[in-house]
């Protein structure tokens, strides 16, 4: 199998389970789901190993090369974040199974297709392509919050409309490329794009969308609603990875179709500010919340801020970015993690209230355990991943004597500590507050450990050498 | 120009006529159902006129047919569709004042 | 010949103005509705003289698609009630 | 088609921004949505007017139908005091000030750019031209959609059934209209029903070389099934045979695509001389799905359906 | 001035007011329409910009044409959606609007 059909794999086979979870019984829903996403993590390491050893893969979609057809393109970066959202698809599917029993097809059904969408978003090369898989996540995703019931219709509509709008941004910004230069590909576009008041204005437009959808402070206002209102394993999946489809795309239009823009350097500054100011704010809300859900939503929209932050880094080099992707994915890989385990503890209990959390670590311990190394992994401690990408993020930007980015990184990362461990204190030194309750079963507490351990592991595996060579297939000169 | 086509375009500028006084109608006529009387009015003979002048221009038998099913089409549907509102209105209550326009 | 068409089709745009003010002023959405239909036909009219205007067939189907769809929207609201209106 | 500028063209373009701004602005929702219904209508020739008839079709179709009919269902669910808004809804404030200023700034921006760019440009369609022998069909638009660009629609495909999935999750609507509906909406649906398929299969077939194709159809055959409910409501469900139906036009494309695999071409690379009849099978399948599923978007869930 | 000049002008001043409705105004039907007026001109953007750029034949690029078919299946499917959604919330709550819109 070489890397294209390794490609073409990753694009259809989840769009296939899509069709097949609307067709099959509903007591196979969960096998053919565990089965599609166990091949899908396959896939995506040996696609990973292939870029890494033959470089960036191209096909073009029916043999119509562009401008006249779609090409689908895979670089170091794309083939991360396949790898990515598939150990986190397939330990959020794990949970999903014993979390929906019995199944819910309209679970698995959308799950698939959003799961698709953020394939065929990875994948594509062309910029209206890339549009149409924006409204493909979009829409999933609210497919997918309203599974939570009728509470979540205020939620899912406030996010429908403001993604909409973004998206439309987006296209905005396509049709005035468009205007100037009758092209759709990205790459092509890449050398056609020149400073001027066209691609300043679909910068503009592009970038805004995006960061509507990435919910980049102040555009966050509809995030902490709809992730704390889904059900645990569809918060999981909207946090770890739908706001980090968006902001894929942002890094992908700055370092490559704008990066050469006079204004780029000003954009990102601008962007970094943003970054800054939701790291605070986010952080400082989640530390208001006092229920487990919502804290872990505004951590998000502070942990994306901390993305944002680091972007004008990029263009000096392999260390930042290096560091960015470590990052992104032990923020994927923890946050996912978080919103299982407050799934756990909602079942266990009924609710989420932090205050009432005394005696979860006797109680749960394993989901305890997993809270623990993914909170560790978030704030950043040794010898986390979280810990490495901060590591190198703080090295770039001493480097490149970005004072401030330095520091905030650093206040960030306490105040992630402060947010996120205040529970855990609650959970191990407290007694219980009431008598054990009804077990969660293993079933619903080890793929949080196991998305947790595996920010961990990871990177005894495939960090260092390997990883780099990967991520420096297409990373931006 | 020949005959015909000052034929079509009589015809042709009569429907357009029509619609205009259909309009005017519709826009000074005092109430619903005597409104709904000119709608039909306009659509039946402004429509009907336009397609007969068209039809004097056409190239072939089977425009003339697609011309003349446009037109039926829009007499039938608007004409049961008028009838199902006059219906509904006849039987319902006269229109509140809440829900007149305010502005 | 065609300007003579475009020239009708622009009347008929004309006359749909004043059906406008209609769907403008009410009162009632019974009244709102019917200024629509009237608009319909209208637009049926137009899109028959720019096909002979223009000599491009395809716009004879989309009058046929307007004219088929002509009372979808007066059906919905007599029987769903208008939401204006006492059911 | 005459490109210059006429009469016709202002006051369209007046009357276009104008409804717009009424149906903005209306206090009155009702008046609102059937100026929003109007503008479509006359969208619809302002894309004939471009050249654009598979667009205007499309418009035609999905504006003067099944938006219209969504719409007017909704004001009537959200009753009479949803239907009134405040007297002023985009009065502008304090807090509406930041939209409004960049609101301002990104229009005065776009009509400069609009301005500054020549007369004529390089487009694709001289590309699309060069291989349209090799497409599979003779529309440009049906080459674009079906074949140059077919992974865009498959994915919008996709999205169309995401929108059903997501209302087969919400709880069912209680029925508004109980009482028997009168004999002349049944004739009409009698007439109108037969004609909507033929009509729309019409369009399907005429996709392949004039204006027209899967979506234009089925948007059709979805108004003539809205008709139908009204007159006789029926119950769709999410059943294994709904379900079938609507996933069908989705499978089909992505199995053909998979198929030219197995024929020694790409995925989605239809070899040219069969890609006609390729074409033709996805659109079918494509058709009957986008119709079941935009009626599926109006009648929604059924009580009591899994 | 140009068609495409005309409609493109037409396009930006659709797209000025569907944005400032979909993010400003209160009531979600209000929010929707202004989103599908936003949506419309950008549509017309395109489809007013596919006029500039003739083949030998004198046709409209058909690219745009194609693209904008498919914004179009997006929007209704989004906004059939969004519909559905509004008419539960307002089932729940008795309001069309977002509870932090509620004031006054």
């Amino acid at each position: 199998m070489n890397a294209e059909s390794t490609l073409l794999a990753l694009l259809v086979l989840p769009l296939l389970a899509a069709v097949l979870s609307l067709l099959v019984g509903r007591r196979w829903l969960g096998w053919l789901g565990m089965l599609v996403a166990l091949l899908l993590v396959v896939l995506a390491v040996r696609f990973a190993l292939q870029v890494a050893a033959g470089g960036a893969v191209a096909v073009a979609i029916g043999g119509w090369a562009p401008p006249l057809g779609i090409a689908l393109r895979a670089d170091g970066l794309s083939a991360f974040m396949l790898l990515v959202q598939s150990v986190v698809g397939l330990g959020v599917h794990a949970y999903a199974l014993a979390y929906f029993a019995p199944a819910r097809r309209a679970f698995w059904a959308a799950g698939w297709l959003l799961w698709g969408a953020c394939h065929a978003l990875y994948l594509s090369g062309d910029v209206f392509n890339l549009y149409v898989t924006l409204e493909l996540v979009g829409l999933g995703a609210v497919a997918l919050v309203v599974l939570g019931g009728s509470g979540t219709v205020a939620a899912a509509l406030r996010y429908l409309l403001l993604a909409l709008v973004g998206s439309m941004l987006y296209l905005l910004g396509v049709v005035v490329l468009y205007l100037e230069h009758g092209n759709l590909d990205l790459q092509a576009l890449g050398t056609l794009v020149q400073p001027g008041l066209a691609s300043s204005v679909a910068a503009a437009t592009m970038t805004l969308g995006l960061l509507l959808k990435a919910a980049v402070f102040p555009l966050h206002v509809w995030l902490p609603p709809a992730h704390a209102a889904a059900p645990a394993p569809v918060s999981a999946l909207l946090s770890a990875l739908v706001v980090k489809a968006a902001l894929y795309l942002v890094v992908r239009l700055w370092t490559g179709l704008f990066g050469e823009l006079p204004a780029a350097g000003v954009a990102l500054s601008l962007l970094a500010g943003l970054g800054a100011a939701a790291l605070f704010w986010g952080g400082v809300q989640a530390l208001l919340q006092t229920r487990l859900k919502p804290m872990i939503a505004y951590s998000t929209v502070a942990q994306i801020g901390l993305l944002a932050l680091v972007l004008p880094l990029l263009q000096g080099g392999a260390v930042a970015w290096n560091g960015l992707m470590l990052l992104v994915a032990a923020h994927a890989l923890a946050k996912s993690a978080l919103f299982l385990c407050a799934g756990v503890v909602q079942r266990q209990y009924g609710h989420d209230r932090i205050a009432g959390l005394g005696g979860v670590g006797m109680q749960l311990p394993l989901t305890a355990t997993a809270y623990f190394v993914a909170a560790v992994s978030l704030v950043g401690l040794p010898p986390t991943m979280g810990f490495f990408g901060k590591y190198l993020l703080l090295e770039a930007a001493i480097a490149q004597s970005r004072p401030m980015i330095a520091a905030a990184l650093v206040l960030g990362s306490l105040l992630t500590a402060a947010y996120l461990l205040r529970p855990l204190a609650l959970g191990f030194t407290e007694a219980a507050t009431r008598q054990a309750p009804r077990t969660a079963g293993l079933g619903l507490q080890l793929p949080g450990l196991l998305l947790a351990l595996a920010a961990l592991l990871a990177l005894l595996v495939g960090a260092g050498t390997p990883l780099w060579r990967l991520l420096a297939v297409g990373m931006p000169a | 120009m020949n005959a015909l086509d000052a034929l079509s375009l009589l015809l042709v500028g009569a429907g357009a006529g029509f619609f205009l006084v259909g309009s005017i109608g519709l826009l000074r006529l005092p109430d619903l159902l005597s409104r709904l009387h000119a709608l039909t009015k306009a659509d039946n003979l402004g429509l009907g006129l336009v397609v007969a002048g068209l039809a004097l221009q056409a190239e072939s038998l089977r425009q003339v047919l697609q011309l003349g099913l446009v037109w039926a089409l829009v007499l039938f549907s608007g004409s049961i569709a008028c009838y199902l509102l006059a219906h509904a209105e006849t039987a319902s209550t006269p229109v509140e004042p809440e829900t007149r326009d305010g502005e | 010949m065609a300007a003579a068409l475009w020239a009708m089709a622009g009347l008929v745009l004309f006359s749909l103005v004043v059906g406008l003010l209609r769907v403008e002023r009410g009162p009632g959405p019974g009244d709102r509705l019917i200024a629509a239909q009237l608009l319909g036909s209208g637009a049926v009219a137009i899109l028959l003289l720019l096909a002979f205007a223009t000599g491009e067939a395809a716009l004879v189907d989309a009058a046929l698609v307007l004219a088929l769809l002509a009372g979808v929207a007066l059906v919905v609201f007599v029987r769903r009630g208008g939401g204006g209106e006492a059911p | 088609m005459a490109s210059e500028v006429q009469a016709f063209d202002l006051l369209l373009a007046v009357l276009l921004l104008w409804l717009a701004w009424r149906a903005l602005a209306s206090a009155d929702l009702f008046k609102a949505v059937v100026q929003y219904i109007v503008f479509g209508l006359l969208l619809a020739l302002a894309w004939i007017r471009l050249g654009a008839p598979d667009v205007a079709l499309a418009e035609a179709a999905i504006g003067a139908g099944l938006a219209g009919a969504l719409l007017l269902d909704t004001l009537a669910r959200i009753g009479r005091a949803g239907v009134r808004d405040e007297a002023r809804p985009l009065r502008l404030t304090r807090r509406r000030a930041g939209v409004a200023l960049a609101v301002v700034g990104l229009a005065a921006a776009l009509v400069a750019v609009l301005l500054a760019l020549p007369p004529a440009m390089p487009g694709l369609s001289a590309e699309a031209m060069a291989q349209l022998e090799r497409s599979g069909v003779s529309n440009p638009v049906t080459a674009t959609l079906l074949n140059y660009r077919a992974h865009d629609t498959l994915l919008e495909i996709g999205v169309l059934l995401l929108a059903v999935l997501g209302v087969w999750v919400l709880d069912a609507e209680p029925r508004l209209d109980q009482a028997e509906a009168p004999a002349p909406l049944h004739w009409l649906v009698r007439v109108l029903l037969p004609l909507a398929v033929v009509v729309g299969g019409y369009l399907l077939w005429v996709g392949a070389h004039a204006p027209g194709g899967a979506f234009q159809g089925g948007a059709l055959l979805a108004a003539g099934g809205v008709l139908l409910h009204l007159a006789r409501p029926f119950a769709l469900g999410s059943g294994w045979l709904v379900r079938l139906a609507a996933v069908g036009g989705f499978a089909v494309f992505l199995l053909v695509g998979l198929a030219m695999l197995l024929l020694g071409g790409g995925f989605l690379h239809f070899p040219p001389g069969q890609a006609g009849t390729w074409i033709l099978l996805i659109e079918t399948a494509a058709m009957l799905s986008i119709a079941l599923m935009l009626v599926v978007l109006f009648v929604g869930r059924s009580r009591g359906a899994g | 001035m140009s068609l495409a000049l005309l409609y493109g002008l037409v396009g930006v001043g659709l797209v000025a007011m569907g944005l400032y409705a979909a993010l400003a105004a209160r009531h979600l039907l209000r929010r929707l329409l202004g989103f599908n007026v936003l949506g419309a001109g950008v549509f017309m953007l395109f489809i007013a910009h596919a006029t500039r750029a003739v083949d030998a034949a004198g046709r409209p690029d058909p690219v745009p044409h194609a693209l904008v078919i498919t914004g179009i299946v997006v929007a209704v499917s989004a906004t059939a959606l969004a519909l559905a959604l509004l008419r539960r919330l307002h089932a729940r709550h008795g309001r069309p609007t977002l509870p932090e819109d509620r004031e006054g």
